[in-house]
């Protein structure tokens, strides 16, 4: 018997394995898409700085169907920049093709969601997605799409051409199969932990039983767009270096790398050279394989190199976040701290941490918002980073704040690449760059936590301490005067005049036998 | 001890009387009031080679009330000292519980009785003074019996007389008995053991006669009230005190609280028995008589290291049996002398132990 | 009880021979020996109405040598039997503990101190005596105060008399004064109380003269030779006993047990005092006489709702108290009227409460 | 600003996501090296019934350099079939490639992990991959690879042809940046629990220190080779069915769904198409989508299909899993319980369970051994089903034993399709059948091993009965004669010779206050 070799299309392999990429029964599928698309759609509008209005509906595809799963229609609707006419078969209906593939933060990561979430709904449901599509409110193109798997290729199964009523952005609809009934609470989780950090968005949300959720804005402040950069030294590989030399057309090295790398200049880039031993005036592709390995080695040993400059990156803002919580879980105090830029292998990222403590909406213990890139992550907390620094590393006596105080942490990393575990998008791996930033952070905010809470408790303790001495010192005065066999109490009145005992604040002398 | 229980009762009340007039002078100065006592602290306890106990050191603490977090015990001190000056005046005795319950009535709030505890002992570190004199009992109560006539001092039985031989239940080493004269006696020593079942095996086999002495049941870790006792016993009638435990390290202690006193009471030295002798059972009698045992736990091993390195225990022949313990890990109790039969202690293993003990 | 202790010694030592006869008889005959006794399983205790008490009922469980299950039990049981006829017949007495360990002397295992208890209680059962009928007796201890006279009927004491009002700190009620007879009062009552504390402060505050009393101190829930003293003092001086305990489910249960018994000894029916009265601290006296409380633990939450649902309990009463205690979720101690003074439980409380009794 | 599109090649999508198949640290990296090489050596040599004869050999590529992760070289070289010359390149040098793409049990899933391995060696070293495979013994071809990741192709750098020696097999040899002294002992447990399920191979492993550890051959049975097998109608998608009807050549629907499905027979497919409300002489084509929509339902619906034939799995069998015991734990007491066939989603599965008691290997406590399709699943064991049940399924209290009994529970599961929850192939996802499956056979183990520990306890029980007659019956009669005052004991040896005790075995009646 002799072995038979064939190839698949990547269309192909995550069709066979679409639980990878968190397709893995009717309940998760139906919020992975929902997640996808409306991602896709925050994504579009943050990139051209539009406020974004986000519509989300949720429709039985059979009203006489009552037993989930079944088959629902869902369509995401929103006023972004649009998709050009002639990218949308590909951008919708071809598995690894997109805008995604470059080095610039965005909310998707592996380019996969929103093709995914199609091409779940085709197999289950055998119907071609809409698409409708306006760049300038003019023309609206509608475009019904099939994907053929082998293949990865789109079947554009109609194609329309529509009045734009001057509205812009894009509408995506499709038929799959979902479980509604075990996928509500998470897919409503997952829009409040949005409207947490887009409070710049109005997010409309109509369930399956016709129920209209409103998120709100209340902000117009929006995050600086991402930009594209280009990679850090620190964080490429030796495939990565024989393609850019492959493209290269720069005359030398020292030229070569203070072209292609972040945070390389020409005076970095010759003084690097030297430290590898290389000549900085030698052509790119002059260099044997064996050579090129060791520049890299090289690079990723050379500490000169400036970090990462975060300017690529988009996080939050102050601002933002502030309004978020303040809309969303309306603390009875709350402190948010901004780390400086960082990065791990070369990949920038910048870790925002908010913590909100008491008022009416906060439960007691530790309620844990994590985020990746503005994406609200729900699943698998107990392997988060995050939630690994809380339980610990953190020596919560020391900032002694009470056991089950009401606290609401919102972790938010933002980075060209985050360390996800799995493409499921639900956790954030442990390396040791990312865990000391958020150990800080978090640091910084039960610091300042605490001192709110002892300043607050400091002021009724002053109150405390004179009411002590208006009850006790009477007693005292009275029980000598029976030891002492008096006939009345001495006058104790002139010590509570005395403004002497209010400086007495020094550390107790030993008394007890402890 | 030199002094009456009578006598040291006056004293405390003329103490008190000071103490009041004092902090009366200092209020009327308009000065926030103050006192000084002993500090009870560790680092303030010694161990006293000549005394063979534990004493409190040189180091005093000053009690102010200007100071907020000294106002509060300071209050309490000072009405605990009222409240026990009219224990005195009025011929009554209280529980260390009913302390705590009575602050209520003054307007003094004590959180817990194990604060309230906490400033009896202040009190008598202030005034040099064991509670029982000024009248302060704990409830738990151990037992005496054997030929001793005692004369009470307790309101309304005063000068009536008592022989402790009476009634072989034992009498109660309570309040009256505590504070009794010492009248006569035909006996010739004092067995301290620490548990009931023995001390009535004892009455029963007629231990007070075989050996002309005294038998004390200290019911475990014996009360103050007894280690009084027992040192009055061996003070004013001069008997020597032998103590009786379970083979354990608990059982030890309890023979050198006797002899040496407890670092919770290092402020007063006239607990002791200095001179008391500890029979056993030893961690070698185990041995010796092959005793049923069962293996040391955790915390009996914790303790005997913990007290290995205590000065009260230097002595060679303590570290030896706290070595044995450690090496051959068992416990034996007291009545497990019944494995031979109820009478062996008495007849066989308490005539070697005195001679033992004797020709040290 | 109308039979002396010294008249029932000899019927015990009668039926341990008839039981020996019998399993010689049973062996020599190549028969397995058995014996028979009243189940003590929980499905035959059953709540006698006219002896307000539980009872054990008519079930009878057969013990065999023959069973593999049974032998050794059985074998544990007959030698008990033989042991406390050696006790009897040399006028010795023996705690619980010094028992378990003297069955080693005989290639008898106890495995621990539990397993020969229930082992002592079986002979309990199987004689229809309690255990202190055969000397055996537990280490706990309470005590006794008042003018009662009693004549000894312990060896070696025989014949000799004792007043109860001799000895202020109260008498020990150890074997002595449980077989001892009961020769002359002049006390018209009982006051049974739960703890040292305030059986001292009644004697100094002169309970025994202002009520014409004996004062019991029952040491907590009392030990079982405490509730046959009580019975006698009821039965044969024809005293009636008033109870006082702390205000909380455990407390109300002390006076209960000594009332209506306990499930434990459901097979002796002469430990109890049917006439005794609880006097107090009953919930509502926290409300009334607002003293000091804490709040209710889980813990005597479930005790209370158990007993609501005991027969004991179904007295309205009693009912009353407990949803009282259930609504409330407070408790107290018998101290806490010292926040009022430390006269005032004698001299305000216990009138009232009497009275109140009185006029039930 | 516009978004700007691309595609990119499956290769470069694992080569930016490599974490995703298990190749996240160089420590992690080079176990799943050895392990997905060694997997396709036993793979190969099965698949032909070949008793494997696996080395493998790791060495530091540099002496000189002591500090992990450093540059390690790896050579898997085995007996097997070998591969034909012209597929070499495609078969290593290309992703989404291979021959196990299609319904037959295998130990690889994805057909990606070889290629990975080269891959990562690629970007760590950039040194090619050198590939020896001989099919006949007499010609070895010789081949150094690189592959073109942008493009997703070989690159055949050096082809040789050398004399064969009369040995088929193939070779592999890279170089890659690994750590060692990190992952050895995964690396070491891999090869011991391997030896546990393959007692039929013979593996010799040589450390980079030069430590050899053999796991010899203590049987020459095989488990049978896997087959290939049509799909279970119950397993099928809309999608699959679009594409097998465009494949069809049958002129109706009867004989079409006959051919092509698993248990469909002429008669069972008419049954069905009835139930279904289709015309069983309509040729497939002429389908329209909504009404292949409706049969696919219909299919997933109809309960009278028989379910997957096992055939087409290779289970261990019985005889081979006690040779694995025996050699690899030396149990005092086994159990070993294959479960008949089930199927999960049409995808046959069977599971085969072993029980091992005490002995001097075990440790006191659970042992776990979890294999898929006898690949051992070393990482995130609490996470797999089986751990599940036995923490929380298993009523262990009724079975008796002991706490902290050494026991050692492996469980294997052989299916056309493992549910694994991620790429890195380390634990089995919570399917209803699979879990009952396992519950059913690990209570039939625990069951065995209950009556085994009874038994032996009642022997003990036995001799222990008698010697308690021999104790206490002298004593009893002793006591009756101190109590009944008789001069000599009761004569009690007639009781001890009379049989009649040894019956008595009646359940204790009531003697305690419980």
């Amino acid at each position: 018997m002799k072995e038979t070799f064939s190839e698949i299309s990547p269309s192909d392999f995550f069709y066979r394995n679409r639980d990878l990429a968190g397709f893995t029964n009717p309940s998760r599928a139906l919020y992975s898409t929902v997640r996808e698309l409306v991602e896709n759609s925050l994504d579009a509008c943050e990139l051209e700085r539009i406020l974004p209005e986000v519509y989300v509906r949720i429709t039985p595809y059979d009203p006489m169907e009552t037993v989930d799963p079944k088959k629902y229609i869902i369509r995401v609707q929103d006023n972004g920049p649009g998709v050009e006419p002639d990218k949308v078969p590909e951008a919708f209906g071809k598995v690894l093709y997109g805008s995604k593939y470059k080095l610039r933060q965005s909310r998707g990561m592996f380019g996969l969601g929103g093709t995914m979430a199609i091409l779940y709904g085709q197999i289950t449901s055998n119907k071609p997605v809409t698409i409708e599509t306006s760049v300038d409110g003019v023309k609206r193109y509608c475009y019904k799409l099939m994907i053929d798997i082998e293949k990865n290729k789109p079947i554009v199964v109609e194609k329309r051409i529509e009045d734009g009523d001057g509205l812009h952005g894009t509408v995506v609809e499709l038929v799959m199969e979902g479980d509604y009934l075990r996928s509500s609470t998470k897919i409503q989780e997952y829009f409040k932990h949005t409207a947490l950090v887009v409070p710049y968005a109005n997010i409309t949300f109509v369930d399956p039983n016709g129920r209209i959720f409103y998120y709100l804005r209340t902000t117009t402040e929006m995050p600086p767009p991402p930009k594209e950069t280009l990679p850090h030294p620190h964080g490429i590989d030796v495939e990565f270096m024989r393609r850019t030399i492959r493209q290269s057309g720069e005359e030398n090295l020292a030229k070569f790398l203070s072209k292609r790398f972040h945070r390389v200049g020409l005076k970095t880039a010759i003084k690097f050279l030297q430290y590898a031993g290389i000549d900085p005036n030698r052509s790119p592709k002059s260099l044997a394989d064996e050579e090129i390995v060791n520049m890299v080695t090289a690079m990723h040993r050379y500490e000169e190199f400036l970090p990462p400059d975060a300017g690529c990156l988009s996080p939050l803002g102050e601002n933002i976040l502030a309004a978020g919580i303040v809309k969303e879980l309306t603390p009875e105090f709350f402190t948010i701290v901004v780390r400086p830029p960082s990065a791990y292998s070369g990949y920038p990222f910048i870790i925002e941490l908010a913590l909100a403590y008491g008022g009416k909406m906060i439960e007691k213990g530790i309620k844990l918002y994590r985020f990746a890139n503005r994406i609200p992550l729900l699943y698998d907390e107990a392997s988060d980073v995050s939630w690994k620094i809380i339980n610990e590393e953190i020596d919560w006596k020391r900032y002694k704040i009470p056991q089950e105080a009401p606290i609401a942490i919102i972790v938010n990393i933002s980075s060209t690449r985050i360390p996800y575990k799995t493409v499921g998008k639900e956790y954030i791996a442990d390396r040791p760059e990312i865990e000391k930033e958020i150990k800080n952070a978090l640091r910084e905010a039960l610091r300042k936590l605490s001192a709110y809470l002892s300043r607050r408790s400091s002021e009724e303790h002053e109150k405390k301490k004179i009411n002590m001495y208006l009850k006790y010192l009477p007693l005292i005065a009275n029980f000598s005067k029976e030891l002492a066999k008096k006939s009345r109490p001495p006058n104790y009145k002139r010590l509570l005049s005395s403004s002497e005992y209010e400086g007495e604040q020094k550390k107790i002398e030993e008394f007890t036998n402890s | 001890m030199k002094s009456s229980p009578t006598a040291r009762k006056r004293e405390v009340q003329e103490q008190l009387k000071i103490l009041g007039e004092k902090i009366y002078y200092q209020i009327e100065n308009g000065i926030f009031p103050e006192i000084e006592m002993p500090s009870r602290s560790v680092k303030n306890i010694v161990y006293d080679e000549s005394l063979k106990q534990y004493v409190v050191g040189k180091n005093r603490v000053k009690r102010s009330s200007k100071n907020i977090k000294h106002l509060r015990p300071f209050t309490q001190t000072i009405w605990l000292a009222f409240f026990v000056d009219k224990l005195i005046r009025e011929g009554k005795t209280s529980t260390l519980r009913d302390v705590y319950y009575s602050a209520q009535a003054f307007g003094i709030e004590f959180k817990d009785q194990a604060e309230s505890d906490e400033i009896i002992t202040d009190l008598e570190a202030l005034l040099g003074k064991a509670r029982e004199d000024y009248n302060v009992y704990p409830e738990e109560r151990s037992a005496i019996y054997g030929d001793l006539t005692i004369e009470y001092t307790t309101p309304g039985h005063e000068g009536k007389r008592l022989n402790l031989a009476s009634h072989p239940d034992g009498y109660l080493i309570g309040p009256s008995l505590s504070t009794a004269e010492l009248v006569e006696t035909s006996a010739k020593m004092v067995f301290a053991v620490e548990k009931g079942g023995l001390f009535t095996r004892f009455v029963e086999n007629k231990v007070h006669e075989k050996y002309n002495a005294l038998i004390v049941d200290t019911a475990g870790q014996p009360p103050r009230s007894t280690r009084y006792f027992l040192r009055r016993l061996n003070q004013e009638l001069g008997l020597p005190v032998y103590v009786l435990t379970d083979a354990d390290p608990y059982g030890m202690h309890i023979y050198m609280v006797i002899a040496s006193g407890s670092a919770n009471a290092a402020h007063l030295t006239e607990l002791t028995v200095p001179t008391a002798k500890w029979l056993g059972v030893t961690a070698t009698d185990i041995e010796t008589y092959r005793l049923p045992y069962v293996k040391l736990t955790d915390e009996d091993i914790k303790r005997a290291y913990e007290l290995k390195s205590d000065p009260r225990y230097k002595d060679e022949r303590f570290q030896k049996e706290l070595d044995v313990f450690l090496k051959r890990q068992k416990k034996a109790e007291l009545e497990a002398f019944a494995k031979y039969s109820l009478d062996y202690i008495v007849d066989k293993y308490l005539p070697d132990k005195l001679k033992e003990v004797k020709e040290e």
